[in-house]
């Protein structure tokens, strides 16, 4: 079965494929098929002009992408880790999402940005950062967050069909699971949305890329202790899929939200605000976050405490259940 | 730190001129070839194309006095670089330009009223890039400098003969992105021409300050091939851009040209110039005017000067009257369109948004303001 | 009476004259006194050591700053105008708001980040931007954004006395507001934190920079209809002053929050989880966002449909009084 | 785009070479006046730095390979490069590294296991700046380089005689913080060494790939005073460095030194540099190898080599013995520590958090993990 980086890989050299307008950028993509391994034999496949090396400078990365996609081309980048994404930010937040806007809808800009994010590999700084509430603030983006090898493969597809810029965020810590890969023209039918990947009745737990397997392990413990968790995957993060959420929490009563980012400001604070405004009547709790510290990605050896892991998930949906007296950890008190 | 404002003419690379302030032709042996074939037909179309956009220019200027715009960046005194530069180009060479390149728009069928109505806020952008081959105008400093590189691969990759341009400013030439271009253009040999107009400030900021050394020697350092022209010369700035896009088209490399020019009027109508500039300095640009200097050849070589100007006056008074008809009639953009073209697929936050917003406003309906 | 203007220019003054250590460094703002004047004069009083003007560009200009203060200044850095700071992102958010922490606090990093922001002055695309909620989601910086102008002297000393980075908001279509100025060392008895500027019973409304106006307006309104509005200006977005917030909250149970920014992962999603989380069982109503829309920043003749008014303000405040059955405008729906 | 992998070494300026690979002394009018005073003790010290750093070098890639380390960035085949420039710095200048620069850090007194502390991943940072005048180690490519000019700057303000030193590599040349930094430091002069180790690659890409000139042709450019030096000659680099540094000074304004040197280990320990270079090129360099070099050199001037290696290697075996101990030992951290230095001053919501987390974690005292 192949891991996600093969699904990742593969869905580049179907896109690839299929439409000859798609070209890679990204720094040590080609010769050495990315630090990852996400673009391995696609240069000698394809030719260095449609996976292409780069010289080292986000920003030129991003903005030459853009000019691609005036002229025509879909281009997908990869930053090499969520860290250096910064240095393209004005590219990303000023001109990728704003083109369209600007041009009065003349100009598309299909411009897939693949950012390997979050911690859990044991790696130094600017190698484990969360970014996606920046993007998900940024009017005009996409973004995009699969948790599974299909998804992978699947909303990379997406994502490079859409003729919207997505930032996609590939959960690198989940880079090694493996399963088998939806075929054909599979992808095409699904809508990008988020998934209901477990039923539930007492607490609606939401995440999205790495930390989903954790609600999945969450949901199996929280089961002994007679509690039914429904757990939420949001796959994308912009447009959110306000209805799958609002069902499941008038359904449960009870939310808690799950991102290794830190809380302040984070995209659990929307989700938390967003199912208050929408379905107050039916909350028997105050959604809670449980999240990443409101400090900087710590050394490797720190980071068991900084990312929500099991333990402190299963506490939270202890306090929104009224089991606990303790208020849930990670979010802002 | 006052030694930095030392002054960056005096060294470096050669600029080409071809007319004197005079309006004597001056031999040029690299550009003479570039300029064999002009007709007088070219030259009154040079005169006239220059005088209608320091109209338009001088119109737009009292447009914003008057309130009719929000506020414009005045291009008097860039008439020959601009002019220049973009009839040197192909049609289909693909244009990236800064806030600035009212007469590049221009020369490429831009109406002024479209221009303008950016201007005026009504509008994000005033022309359809494809229908111009001209991208939606810049503000954000030298970011699109990277924009004309990626455009140009793309023109390589599809084996055509186009050139991308990337317009820019002396001021520009310190950011990140711009060099990040330079470093992007020479690496992959791309089709593009950096066209710096080095109009000796940024605002209030004279070129000193952001180099030590000529706008051009920085560029040759990055391994491109470089033309620095009197940009008040629109004859030498039309063959410098016509031997770059001969030099890029055959697939030589990617080219930079600093034209020296100078910025006659405000920054933009907002800033106030007296603040940071003599009145000496500024005559010693009027002696440059790239008009005048135009007309001084033009009377030299005997061509029908007062026919040519008459032509260019009237093109010109036409202009004037369509602009400020069209601007002052020009009407506001209703709610909607807040919410036009955030995202080119459905987006259902945007939905939401626009139908609750215009629900909302209904509710008004009927009350008094 | 002085403008927030000459407020900010005698803070800076009085800032430059207290410490020799204190330095400005931004585009414009020697010769010229900066686009809107707030450096008028400095640099002919204390020398173009202390007040610099800059090459054209801002990440050159943060990533200057830093090192000046490695050796122990405390630069000012002036943004011409909001949309030109995410040039600067990488400086700002992996350097200046990083370096105390990764310097195992052995180096300060003092620096202020002035940036006038907002819109409402019929400014054209990147000159009305409100990137606040950024900042306040990375760790390790302050965010000031004061709304009068006493606060605009008082809090830009602070800030610049403060030994963590500021970044400094300042409301630029209030910059011609006039008040007298507080006087002496009275800005060092006061802390940093959330102030309530009116008192009310029915409904907490909360601001910051431009639209404290905004609400003060909105309460005088909303006397008229027997609606008594809680007024809190925010003053510091990081660290947020919850026990001011929630104080109120507990007090009214029904709250507005407005900002000009987005309100997707904007700071108002922020606000409205803290509170919820906070004050759960003391809420009438699901806490309110009005804000900008989710667009990019319109041209100049629609930004008084993008910017939250006293309208969109009051229509918040009756739906949380549930004297209006449709929902609140400009949040996530 | 092949083209673009052009011998980069064959034009532009010239690279100083001192020592040939033989280890003969080749004359240099400009730099043998920085090496007249050379003392058979200073030549030994350069064997001796060259041959510890190497062996910390080894000793940490086993400590990787053992798990003891998270990652590690080997700096073989440069230790040259950074030996002699920091040997040539007086120690109240201050360097800002990049996260390749071990020998730099161990040369001003950072002990090999704070240096391996921060790859082992207990803490973010392995020294105190104002201890060592070395500013903390940093990974995003080019940042640092403002950094060292702001420094520079402060320096200059304060009319002391310090120089500012700015490391990086030769990809780091592509991203916008270098560029901006050369043009700030040209803008104001600024007392300021900018030390690129050209080491031929930016993990798989070659140097071909940032740039069609030699770097150092780019700096020259901005207005910067260069020199390039033969980077696996401690000699040549250490006069250089001196050389630059008077320079800077005198008041002269910033330097560029472009230090060719080769890049003979992996680029981390997490990379496998077989997928992207061959045999044959590093042959080519372990020629050219910085500690033979020195050792011919040595033994055709008739030093006492052998009581030079001697020394060296006890200092080698002392610190690695030293650094197996202490990094083996070494504690975890508690999570107290994630709270600290987040802020120079108290803030309330990590004082919340900390409370917060350490009580929560309290509840599971005396539970089974
Ligand atoms: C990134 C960025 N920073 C600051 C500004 C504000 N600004 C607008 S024009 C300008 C000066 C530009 O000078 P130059 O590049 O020489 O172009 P010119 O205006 O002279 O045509 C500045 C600083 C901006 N638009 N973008
Ligand atoms: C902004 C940024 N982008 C990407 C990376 C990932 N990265 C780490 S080292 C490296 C190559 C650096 O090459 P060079 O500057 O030549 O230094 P060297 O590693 O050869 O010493 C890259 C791309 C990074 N650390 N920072
Ligand atoms: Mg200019
Ligand atoms: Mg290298």
């Amino acid at each position: 079965m192949p891991t996600m980086i093969q699904a990742l890989n593969t869905s580049l050299r179907d896109a690839l494929t299929d439409d000859e307008k798609v070209v890679l950028l990204g720094e040590d993509i080609g010769t050495l098929g990315g630090v990852f391994r996400v673009t391995d034999g696609l240069k000698s496949q394809f030719g260095e002009h449609r996976v292409i090396d780069t010289p080292l400078a986000e920003s030129g990365i991003v903005g030459t992408a853009i000019g691609l996609a005036y002229r025509g081309y879909r281009p997908v980048v990869e930053i090499q880790f969520d860290g250096f994404t910064y240095p393209a930010f004005d590219q990303l937040v000023s001109q990728l999402a704003k083109l369209h806007y600007r041009s009065r809808g003349r100009v598309k800009m299909p411009v897939t940005v693949r950012i390997p994010f979050g911690g859990g590999i044991g790696s130094p700084e600017h190698h484990s950062e969360s970014p996606e509430a920046y993007f998900v603030h940024t009017a005009g983006l996409r973004v995009f967050a699969p948790s599974t090898v299909e998804d992978a493969y699947t909303m990379l597809r997406q994502a490079i069909d859409c003729d919207d810029p997505v930032i996609f965020f590939e959960p690198k810590r989940r880079y090694h699971e493996k399963a088998e890969l939806p075929y054909g023209d599979q992808w095409r039918d699904e809508a990008p949305c988020a998934r209901v990947v477990r039923r539930g009745d007492d607490v609606t737990a939401i995440g999205y890329g790495p930390t989903v397997y954790t609600l999945n392990d969450a949901a199996v413990a929280a089961e002994d202790e007679q509690i039914s968790m429904e757990v939420i995957d949001l796959r994308t993060l912009d447009p959110l899929d306000w209805s799958t959420i609002t069902q499941s929490v008038k359904h449960t009563g009870r939310v808690v939200i799950v991102h290794e980012a830190s809380a302040q400001g984070g995209l659990g604070a929307e989700i938390a605000a967003g199912i208050t405004e929408r379905c107050f009547d039916y909350l028997d709790h105050a959604p809670l976050r449980v999240t990443g510290f409101d400090v900087p990605y710590p050394p490797s050896k720190l980071e068991h405490h900084h990312l929500p892991d099991l333990d402190r998930v299963l506490h939270a949906v202890d306090t929104v259940m009224r089991r606990d007296e303790v208020t849930a950890l990670g979010a802002a008190r | 730190m006052s030694t930095q404002r030392m002054d960056v003419d005096a060294e470096g690379l050669p600029t080409h001129q071809v007319l004197s302030t005079d309006g004597e032709r001056i031999p040029d042996t690299e550009l003479d070839h570039y300029l064999a074939n002009l007709t007088p037909a070219m030259l009154s179309d040079f005169l006239r194309d220059m005088v209608v956009v320091r109209r338009m220019d001088a119109e737009a200027n009292a447009l914003q006095r008057q309130g009719q715009l929000g506020l414009w960046a005045p291009l008097l005194g860039q008439e020959a670089a601009q002019i220049g530069s973009i009839r040197a180009a192909r049609n289909d060479d693909f244009i990236f330009p800064s806030y600035r390149e009212h007469a590049v728009a221009w020369a490429r069928g831009v109406k002024a009223q479209d221009l303008l109505s950016v201007w005026r806020g009504v509008t994000p952008s005033g022309w359809d890039p494809y229908q111009v081959n001209i991208a939606c105008q810049q503000i954000v400093i030298g970011a699109q400098a990277l924009h004309a590189v990626g455009y140009a691969l793309g023109i390589k990759f599809d084996g055509s003969h186009q050139v991308a341009f990337g317009y820019f400013g002396d001021g520009a030439t310190s950011q990140g992105d711009v060099n990040e271009a330079m470093v992007f253009a020479a690496s992959y040999q791309a089709p593009v021409v950096f066209f710096c107009q080095n109009n000796q400030w940024a605002i209030s900021e004279p070129v000193g300050l952001q180099s030590r050394t000529q706008i051009a020697d920085r560029a040759h350092g990055f391994g491109l091939k470089v033309w620095r022209v009197d940009g008040n010369d629109v004859l030498a700035v039309y063959a410098a851009t016509k031997a770059a896009t001969e030099y890029v088209r055959h697939g030589l490399g990617p080219v930079f040209i600093e034209a020296v020019t100078y910025r006659m009027g405000a920054h933009t109508t907002a800033d106030d110039p007296t603040r940071y500039r003599t009145e000496e300095q500024l005559d010693k640009w009027r002696a440059k005017d790239p008009i005048d200097r135009l007309r001084k050849y033009l009377e030299k070589m005997g061509a029908d000067l007062p026919a040519m100007e008459r032509r260019a006056e009237e093109a010109a008074d036409q202009l004037a009257a369509d602009l400020r008809a069209a601007i002052t009639s020009m009407p506001d953009p209703g709610p909607e369109a807040l919410f036009e073209n955030v995202y080119a697929e459905p987006h259902p936050l945007i939905e939401a948004q626009r139908t609750g917003y215009l629900e909302y406003l209904a509710t008004f309906e009927g009350q008094d303001a």
